[in-house]
């Protein structure tokens, strides 16, 4: 029973119909919830006492660094589902994620760096967290460039999931080897502080903010998996006619 | 709102460059994330249609050819 | 096994970007026969040939091999099967010899007596230690053809074969084809020759008629 | 005829090839000698800092050689329809794909890891440091040609092999390059090493054990795409 | 029709080629940046060091992101015969061969010389270096592709390019490196550049001189040979 | 220039590899004359044309075009001279329009319409705009060979033209050789196809006879 709504689950058909059903809702939260968030955080909450209003900035950080990391490892686990049940929609879901992640890991890293200017007073250090993030970017670097590269879609997603397996090994082995790196050597100048006991009044602005965020990945992620579903599949009959109503 | 004045809002108190260059490009990578899917759409929908033609055109040569 | 061996292709369908190249082919290739696949230019030869030698898998349908499908037992299918593409897999920088040397190594081992008489039977004799680079195109062609001699694969799947071959070069090969049928083996090629066989076992499989 | 045997084939045929056109088994020795010299005119004679850098410079210039040498792994091999052929063999692709690895470290690993200890006195690295530098390459330059080869397989069939494929392995030769330095650094300033070479063979264990299977996979991609 | 319209059209056909896969345009870039980390990882991530060395890992990097984008920038033409078709077009050779070194600088050159102030101020080189950093790489990197071309137009026809190409050209570019380096450090240090500007300045007048020749003579003999 | 343009070579010599490929070679091709050079393989034939094409240099001898030798006015000859070789030099990444444009474009601007007219005459209207390495064999051949059909160039030099085309399209591109010679053009080409042409300036050359 459970195998049969998974199967289904993956039919493309099926999944394009139902996120056609989720997405107004889902959409509608996101937004909602990024305004309220970041809105709340830039205007309403008080500075805080050490880092004054450079820290209205934790709304963007925190919720892309966050979602960086998660959407990761959600790709790769995908990846592999779809290699061994070879399943369709899940290669497809691969090569739809890699750029959402490249763009909020790239987000991450541009406010934070900008965020180390008044607060480290340097934009940028050989940091373990920062240089994982780094190389992080670089991965997802490297999913998007294989994808431009390949010709056809099907053959591109693919070879897209085989990288993204490698880099689901990989992300431990590296991750743990940067934190060595660092603590190997002298110890960084300048360590990222710990999650501060915050104040309320701040925490949930930041709460709000990041499930924003996490909804909006969803909602980006849908809509691309949808256009991508369109065009691998243009030639069955159902989106044929789902296009021939549409025109 | 925390600020009394627009100016204060700007400045933030000698902070105001990074916090809105920080949000302006967080606003920009939002709004990047949403327009692509849409163009990629609509992408899709063209190469449909010039594959209509295609199919179209090779069917008048065929014709022209049977005649 | 005791069974000759034949292939059977069922409701093969392919289409390469958006548009149906063939669809619910049918057809059997038994022991003795040659197949060409003919059709003009695009018609889907070449992706018909990959998808049965298991190159590409991008196919609806069924192959099979003395009953069985294909990817029930690849390594089976693929140790009784030679198949040559357009690109003849001919190393520049190694001489004739050597490349047939390793190409039928994969598969058995060779005296040097049986490379050089291959090398004599498509006329490259005197040529067997000149790195390929130096040869002309048909000559490069021929050092790739002069695997078939060295086959013991039963099917042998050949896109274009006779491309650069000389005039004399082509009739020898149609021999070769022809010889090879009637001990039992099985033959798919195409080309834009005009096939110029008299053998009771050659067949034509026409593609792109619809267009 | 034996699998193992197909695999001898491969191999003595890739062996052969390199040691043919002999520029294939010096060219990335010359090019490791060279970036390592790079360094040095980029950054300044100054003995103090060149020993700081040793063994970070000659890792990344053993990782660079590497990699460059990595693209041509099988791109004359498709190119010239000989991927066709080991793929339509009868020896399973996986098999094939680690002879060719094999011999790849063979040509460019190995050499590099017996020329490293050269390089390492020119940046006056203390000769104690020596035994770490040879044992850290020893260990680390397979890995990196098994990583590669991951790489070099799904490129191979695309127009702009080079760079794509690094972008695409240098992320993952991190790992390596940091424990493969850490060694060294702990050998320059007199503490123990067997650690980080514990961990580079747990890496290359688990390399040997996946890489053959991905880079198999990715080969059937580039080739069936 | 004019010569230099069907200069303008070899480039623009590649620089349309670049834009269409645009993975030509933004790899070499992230290539870049990738062998800058590696140096932080591999030497290790004290700021007095890193310091130090930044001037030198920037040149070397862009040197060795230069020098891989630097192999297909003939050897794609080769191979399918355009390249033939370009040396029977009435254009003379060599004002085709700079219409192709232009269209590669401008794909690799100019956007990293564009992307090194970021990497200048990851390695904590100060703001008043920026400029340095920029001027010596705009006056260096056109250099870098014209002494690289003429390596790749001679390699291009051999089996194994990539590699030999290093070799051929790495030596080549080392005045350029010393004399760039030397104008960030200067600046670094708070002395005067413009010596070194200059002198980059002359090398470049130099090489638009003599390459386009040079290029031209070695294409012709890769082809016919 | 008033006088008709002929390509004229004598005691043109050339050894390969220490073996002579061809000796003595003297021969002129005028207006209206299609020339095929002929011979087994490895006779020799790619090497002639490259020499004649001023690729090669490795020769003796004297090629001239109107009557003037080659090497005095090689932008001269080279605006009158569109030479194809074994490979054609299609762009696997750009589109045929795009390939043509370009191709031609070092000779003279086109406009759209020429183009496409072009690839209607070689049967690839609807494929565009799609990327070269998408097309067949046959058609990526055709993708070049359309440059004929926009060539202002006088002297065609062709090396197998007919390879990978189907037999509708060999009989067309016979057809269009004719034409050209007919109107004014020359013609050398080699293939190992047998040229079905009925034209009194049809004329071949043999290579490798010694052999
Ligand atoms: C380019 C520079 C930076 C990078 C790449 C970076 C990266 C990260 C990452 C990966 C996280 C973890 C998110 C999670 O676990 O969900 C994080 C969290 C955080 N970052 Fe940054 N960061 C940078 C700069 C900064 C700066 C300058 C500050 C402020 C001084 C800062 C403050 C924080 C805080 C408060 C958190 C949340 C605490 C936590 O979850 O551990 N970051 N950052
Ligand atoms: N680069 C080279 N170096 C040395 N010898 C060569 C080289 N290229 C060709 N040859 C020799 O020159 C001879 C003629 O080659 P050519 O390519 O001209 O033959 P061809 O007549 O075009 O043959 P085909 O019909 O096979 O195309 C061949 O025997 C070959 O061995
Ligand atoms: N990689 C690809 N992606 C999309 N379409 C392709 C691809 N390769 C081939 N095609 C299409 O498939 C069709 C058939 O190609 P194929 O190579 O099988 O033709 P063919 O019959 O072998 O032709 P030829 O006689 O020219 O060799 C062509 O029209 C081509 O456009
Ligand atoms: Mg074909
Ligand atoms: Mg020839």
């Amino acid at each position: 029973m459970k195998w049969t709504f998974f199967h289904r689950m993956s039919s493309p058909k099926w999944f394009y119909d139902f996120s056609g059903k989720c997405l107004p809702w889902v959409g509608v939260l996101a937004l909602g919830c990024i305004a309220t968030g970041l809105t709340w955080g830039l205007l309403f909450t008080p500075p805080d006492y050490l880092q004054g209003n450079s820290y209205r900035i934790i709304f963007l950080h925190v919720p892309s660094a966050s979602l960086a990391m998660t959407v990761y490892v959600g790709l790769a686990i995908t990846a592999g589902i779809g290699y061994i049940w070879k399943i369709k929609l899940a290669d497809m879901a691969v090569s739809c994620l890699a750029p959402i992640g490249a763009s909020f890991c790239a987000l991450a890293l541009i406010t934070g760096s900008i965020w180390g200017k008044p607060t480290w007073g340097t934009w940028w250090v050989w940091d373990a967290r920062l240089t994982s993030m780094l190389i992080l970017l670089f991965l997802y670097l490297g999913l998007v460039a294989l994808r431009e590269a390949f010709d056809s879609k099907e053959t591109a997603s693919r070879a897209c999931a085989i990288l993204a397996m490698v880099g689901l090994v990989n992300i431990p082995i590296i991750k743990f080897s940067v934190d060595w790196w660092n603590t190997l050597h002298q110890g960084a100048t300048i360590k990222m502080t710990e999650r501060p006991s915050m104040a309320l009044e701040m925490l949930v602005p930041l709460l709000v903010s990041i499930a924003g965020f996490y909804l909006f990945c969803l909602f980006v992620f849908l809509l691309r998996l949808r256009a991508e579903i369109i065009s691998r599949e243009q030639r069955t009959s159902w989106v044929r006619s789902l296009l021939g109503a549409k025109s | 709102m925390y600020f009394d004045s627009i100016y204060e809002l700007l400045t933030m108190g000698g902070h105001g460059p990074y916090v809105w260059a920080a949000y302006g490009i967080g606003l920009s990578v939002l709004v990047w994330n949403l327009f692509t899917p849409i163009f990629q759409g609509r992408k899709t929908a063209d190469a449909i249609r010039r594959n209509a033609r295609r199919e179209q055109l090779r069917h008048e040569q065929l014709q022209r050819e049977g005649r | 096994m005791s069974q000759l061996p034949f292939l059977s292709v069922s409701g093969l369908t392919c289409e390469r970007d958006e548009r149906i190249l063939f669809e619910s082919l049918d057809f059997t290739l038994s022991v003795g026969e040659i197949l060409q696949v003919s059709g003009p230019n695009g018609a889907g030869k070449t992706t018909l040939m990959r998808v049965i030698a298991g190159l590409s898998l991008d196919f609806r349908g069924q192959i099979n091999w003395c009953n069985q499908p294909v990817e029930d037992d690849r390594p089976g299918f693929q140790s009784s099967l030679l198949y040559m593409g357009h690109q003849p897999g001919v190393k520049s920088t190694m001489t004739p010899e050597e490349n047939l040397q390793w190409a039928m190594g994969l598969h058995r081992s060779l005296t040097r007596e049986e490379i050089w008489g291959a090398l004599e039977k498509v006329k490259l004799r005197g040529y067997e230690d000149v790195p390929c680079y130096q040869l002309s195109a048909g000559q490069n062609r021929r050092v790739a053809l002069a695997r078939l001699f060295l086959a013991k694969q039963k099917l042998w799947i050949l896109d274009e074969p006779f491309t650069a071959i000389d005039k004399l070069g082509v009739a020898e090969l149609e021999q070769t084809l022809v010889d090879h049928a009637s001990s039992g083996g099985l033959v798919m090629m195409t080309t834009h020759h005009e096939m110029n066989v008299d053998y009771s076992g050659f067949r034509q499989l026409v593609l792109g008629e619809k267009q | 005829m034996s699998v193992s045997q197909g695999v001898m084939v491969v191999l003595r045929r890739d062996l052969h090839l390199a040691f043919r056109n002999r520029g294939d088994l010096i060219n990335p020795l010359i090019f490791f000698m060279l970036v390592a010299t790079l360094f040095p005119l980029g950054v300044g004679p100054d003995p103090d800092t060149l020993l700081v850098m040793g063994g970070g410079v000659i890792w990344v210039s053993a990782l660079l050689a590497n990699l460059l040498a990595m693209d041509s792994l099988f791109r004359s091999d498709f190119e010239d329809g000989s991927l066709e052929q080991l793929m339509l063999g009868p020896q399973p692709l996986w098999m094939i794909a680690m002879a060719k690895v094999i011999s790849h470290w063979l040509v460019t690993g190995l050499p590099l890891t017996l020329l490293s200890p050269v390089l390492a006195i020119m940046f006056g690295l203390p000769v104690t440091a020596l035994p770490a530098i040879v044992a850290t390459l020893l260990l680390g330059t397979p890995l990196l040609s098994l990583i590669g080869a991951i790489g070099a397989g799904l490129t191979v069939g695309l127009r702009k092999g080079g760079i794509l494929l690094s972008l695409l392995t240098l992320p993952l030769y991190i790992p390596v390059l940091i424990i493969g330095t850490g060694g060294i650094d702990a050998a320059v300033s007199e503490m123990v090493w067997s650690g980080h070479l514990m961990w580079q063979g747990v890496l290359l264990v688990l390399g040997v054990t996946f890489a053959p299977l991905a880079i198999s996979a990715s080969l059937r991609v580039s080739i069936s795409g």
